[in-house]
């Protein structure tokens, strides 16, 4: 029995993984069960036998969620510098530049679900892992913008590690930055969605991925501040078992629902007849 | 005298003892008439070692690294934020509570008088000895911090009193229970209520500008900051952890960071650098008191000069630019530099 | 047949039972053959205790008392907020979480459709079977709940969706987490948020409104009630153990109070109150949620034919026209007999 | 040794106590100490020994309070009907309406601190336990409705068992009622102080008593919803030994600062200056 392609590279923090195996096999991060790599792809990307939501592209969370063919890219060809000459940054991107082909950890653009056009900001993971800097800020400020100009709704995917460290003080800022859009929006009454997938934290858990109108959540995923090391050394207390995951989070409060991947798309297209429905009443 | 002198400080502690050694013996008759006995002129003695205590001073300050910064930010000696409202302020009213749970001893405030105005002043609050650092959680807050400094906040706004920040925390809290009350959620309302509320808001950075639980109460018209102060995205310990798997190599880490207040500066970010005392704040309260409120009168005047609603335009502007990128896309290409600058 | 039959209803149930074996009987030719034999004609039997049923259940369900009132707005057969949503509504899409620590079973919410338009529809949920109605907490919300019951109203509110609200508690909880999350404050911070909300607000009491927990989220524009259901600003229970220290005593409290329907509209206090069917609103699950429904329909249509300032204003008269009093003053002297009657 | 006068009545509740005795001693209800009643009220009807706040009059709090001869009365005509017909509700009416020579539970007015024109109400929990019935409820709007009109602010000083059962579902809704005319004053930007003395509980503290921009609570006074009793009853959990007081409360964030009674007019003087002054700097 062939077994080729499942020995995967585990990143530093523990979170990320390749998302679809070379080989023939994938063998689950989670509960390590080994599995067809086909059947895991046509169960979006899902372990079929412990639900693990596997990281995917942004190419394949478009396909699971907007329109067929709606989706039309914005500012993709805005990128970050290295203000810091921070050691080996420049090396970083250019690296994830040609492994994602991508010029930075969010896509934004405008697409369509049921037919109702939205604007909508995908975290590219596999870009720095997701981490926000001056590219992603300005790239969410512009979305969110436009959204206020053209009264469209906006969506989010969040995935990320935080603020990006390369980028030093600059990338705290993108914090404030990207929340005073959300002002701006919230006081337009603009319908903002936030989807959390596996892993949100730091600062993007503290900004905008935690201002949703609405914000629901892929099953599994870790969402936190500071990470669960920083918690444990922090306090030596027990932690609970699915500490700083989708589900410890939505019983504090935080997520109004827990979403499987098959059920986001229509899950959004609800929430955005609820939320964009003319208002006939208002006088 | 310092009680807690850094490493670097030490030198400078050496010969502040020798310096206070020959003051006493001045006013000792007795060890007078001995030294002038073994001929030693004290005065001179003194006026020698003073010489070089100010050429030693001048010389370690002027090339402090930035991880030294980092040590100065975090000196124990160095003001706190209820030091700052004691000098500065009047008539301190401290108000309590989140209402909602708790009342967070890691962030103070309530009304004070500033020149004779009423005005809404909070911070983080820091401590010296070991009881009140952990009652003050070591100037970490927890979401019940955020909630009552977001109140305070609106006290502010509703009865129009300009408000007055000092930012001084390691970072915010971020254990179990700061996580089941959602630190997260609660810092991302206050940056996003922040950037709306129709009242000056005037910002200073006197010891660690600590990430996100800095920035949590950070969104102001005007941002200063002391010059030994720090901000940064991110402690310089956890960074090193990051990239060398090694909390030892943080003056490395400190120094790629760009953390001190001649960086923020340089990126736009701060409006200004408030100079303290040779040495450090911690050498003279009054000093840097009087520097701090001669700043925050100047800006004060000058955001009372505008209208609210360019004052929150203005706000918005500011943060809206903060960061650099570039766009590579041919038919748009743009280098955008930052910010003020 | 009812599951749970109060005492005052079991002689109903007695007949049902008998029915129900005559119909058996009906129908299993071997009993049909046995009672030809003796001369019963079963049909006959059935048509006679029909009639003796629906005599009795008029008989009965005309001559309640306010403590049979209680009973039956507390029946455990009644339906509850989620039946009605599940009936009346469409395409609900249940949010969750108050988005500071906790998200409370004992209220219920989210967005539905309504005759085709969306609103947000909330209320507190009790439950049947034992472990649901513990994790219910029995319809007593904390206040996480009150919290998130005002999340989803801002949310109406931001997006002018009419908000419909079923109340159905005994009372907010009051225990020890309560009391240190503060259920007082949250309770009158939704009080004075609801009455100046800009979003048409329709509530409908369907069983219990227990003092200050249902009026957490009960200041509406609309104000339906139940025929069965009860508006108490104490539980008969307590009312008893203060006036008597006897909580046994509840029945004669319950009429002290005046805490049925009847009397909330003669009072002024609601504005319809909806006929349940006979025998009350857990006889015809399908039947009341009609009523309800139509009932919701037509007052929802009033509502929006009101600017957003008159419904506002409207509101405010509508509560602080409510209570009675008179003024003695010979300068001044009234009598003010209430609200709206 | 004379012991005249200090064996008192306790109210049902155990809340209420008669404030100064008819003889020469005082017993603490909390200490139990017996001081001299002299030096009790010379001690603000503070205990000298414990610090336990006596209940005081209308008349005394004023005198604690006001500039002298300050204070106008208004409404002091409304007055209770019994609209349930409510068991020996008029009897206990006309008994407190002696007792206290007060129509109704609060007292409200306009008075003067430190020079500053402002609205006050104060609870007189000798009528009725301070409950809110009708007549409260439209004495405080109306207190609250003039403060809006003439842009004063607003004090309250609360006492009280809570909504008044006797007039049923009428007295619940005077929660809904103040609430409602504290938005309207929230909206119009003035000041609303909130003076919590001892015992604050029920539909008052869950209306108009935790509503304040500011509140100040008097030391060891109940406070809290239910009572103590209730609470221990339904959960059989151990309570903190100072469950429902004020020390709870500021505890749990409810309340600004804990102000003995000396201090309490000082401490108004300085929040109507803070609240009040004028905003010179909004353009
Ligand atoms: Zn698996
Ligand atoms: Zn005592």
């Amino acid at each position: 029995m062939a077994r080729g392609g499942w020995f995967r590279k585990q990143s530093r923090n523990g979170a990320a993984e390749a998302t679809v195996p070379d080989g023939l096999w994938s063998k689950c991060p989670r509960c390590g069960v080994i599995s067809f790599a086909r059947d895991v792809e046509r169960n979006l990307n899902v372990c079929p036998k412990c639900e693990y939501h596997h990281l995917i592209t942004v190419e394949q969370r478009l396909t699971l969620t907007v329109d067929e063919n709606s989706f039309v890219e914005m500012d993709a060809g805005i990128t970050s510098l290295n203000p810091l000459a921070f050691p080996d940054y420049d090396d970083k991107l250019n690296s994830d530049r040609a492994k994602t082909g991508r010029k930075e950890a969010i896509v934004t653009g405008r697409a369509k679900i049921d037919g109702q056009t939205l604007l909508i900001g995908i975290a590219e993971f596999g870009f720095r892992a997701g981490s926000m800097g001056g590219a992603v800020g300005e790239k969410i400020v512009r979305l969110l913008e436009l959204a206020e100009q053209e009264n469209l709704p906006v969506i989010l995917f969040t995935a990320s590690g935080g603020a990006r460290m390369q980028e030093g003080l600059l990338s705290l800022m993108q914090m404030a930055k990207t929340s005073a859009a959300l002002a701006r929006l919230d006081q337009a009454r603009i319908p903002y969605i936030v989807v959390i997938t596996h892993p949100t934290t730091g600062g993007v858990y503290a900004s905008y991925a935690a201002l949703g109108d609405v914000i629901i959540a892929e099953p599994g995923a870790t969402v936190g501040l500071a990470g669960r090391r920083v918690g444990n050394q922090d306090m030596g207390a027990k932690l609970p078992e699915d500490f700083q995951t989708t589900e410890f989070q939505y019983r504090c409060g935080m997520v109004d629902q827990i979403v499987h991947r098959r059920d986001v798309r229509g899950t959004l297209g609800k929430l955005l007849m609820f939320l964009t429905e003319a208002r006939t009443y208002v006088k | 005298m310092l009680n807690n002198p850094l490493d670097f400080e030490k030198p400078i502690a050496e010969l502040d003892d020798l310096i206070d050694e020959f003051k006493l013996a001045s006013r000792e008759p007795e060890m007078r008439a001995d030294a002038e006995l073994k001929g030693i002129d004290i005065e001179l003695q003194i006026a020698e070692l003073e010489t070089k205590r100010e050429a030693l001073m001048t010389q370690i300050f002027a090339n402090l690294t930035p991880w030294n910064e980092v040590q100065m930010a975090r000196h124990k000696d160095r003001p706190y934020t209820l030091d700052y409202i004691r000098t500065i302020f009047k008539d301190f009213m401290e108000l309590h509570g989140d209402r909602t749970n708790a009342d967070d001893p890691a962030i103070v405030g309530g009304f004070a008088k500033f020149q004779g105005e009423s005005v809404v002043v909070l911070g983080h609050q820091k401590a010296r000895d070991l009881k009140e650092r952990q009652l003050r959680n070591f100037g970490s807050a927890r979401p019940s911090g955020f909630r009552k400094a977001l109140r305070l906040m609106k006290l502010a706004e509703k009865f129009s009193r300009p408000l007055i920040i000092f930012v001084d925390t390691p970072a915010a809290e971020a254990n179990l229970m700061a996580e089941e009350e959602g630190i997260s959620s609660t810092i991302a309302i206050c940056l996003r209520e922040m950037s709306v509320l129709r009242t000056p808001i005037i910002v200073v950075i006197i010891g660690e500008g600590g990430s996100g639980g800095a920035l949590g109460i950070a969104v102001g018209d005007t941002i200063l900051m002391l010059e030994h102060a720090v901000y940064s995205v991110i402690p310089p310990e956890g960074c090193a952890a990051i990239l060398w798997s090694d909390r030892s190599r943080a003056p490395e880490a400190s120094a790629a960071l760009k953390l001190t207040a001649k960086h923020a500066a340089e990126f736009g970010l701060i409006d200004e650098v408030i100079g303290e005392p040779l040495g450090g704040a911690h050498r003279d309260h009054p000093l840097i008191a009087e520097s701090v409120k001669s700043s925050l009168s100047y800006h004060l005047d000058v955001l009372k000069n505008l209208s609210i609603q360019d004052l929150v335009d203005r706000r918005y502007s500011k943060f809206r630019n903060m960061g650099r990128w570039e766009n590579t896309d041919i038919t748009t290409a743009v280098v955008h530099v930052s910010s003020s600058d």
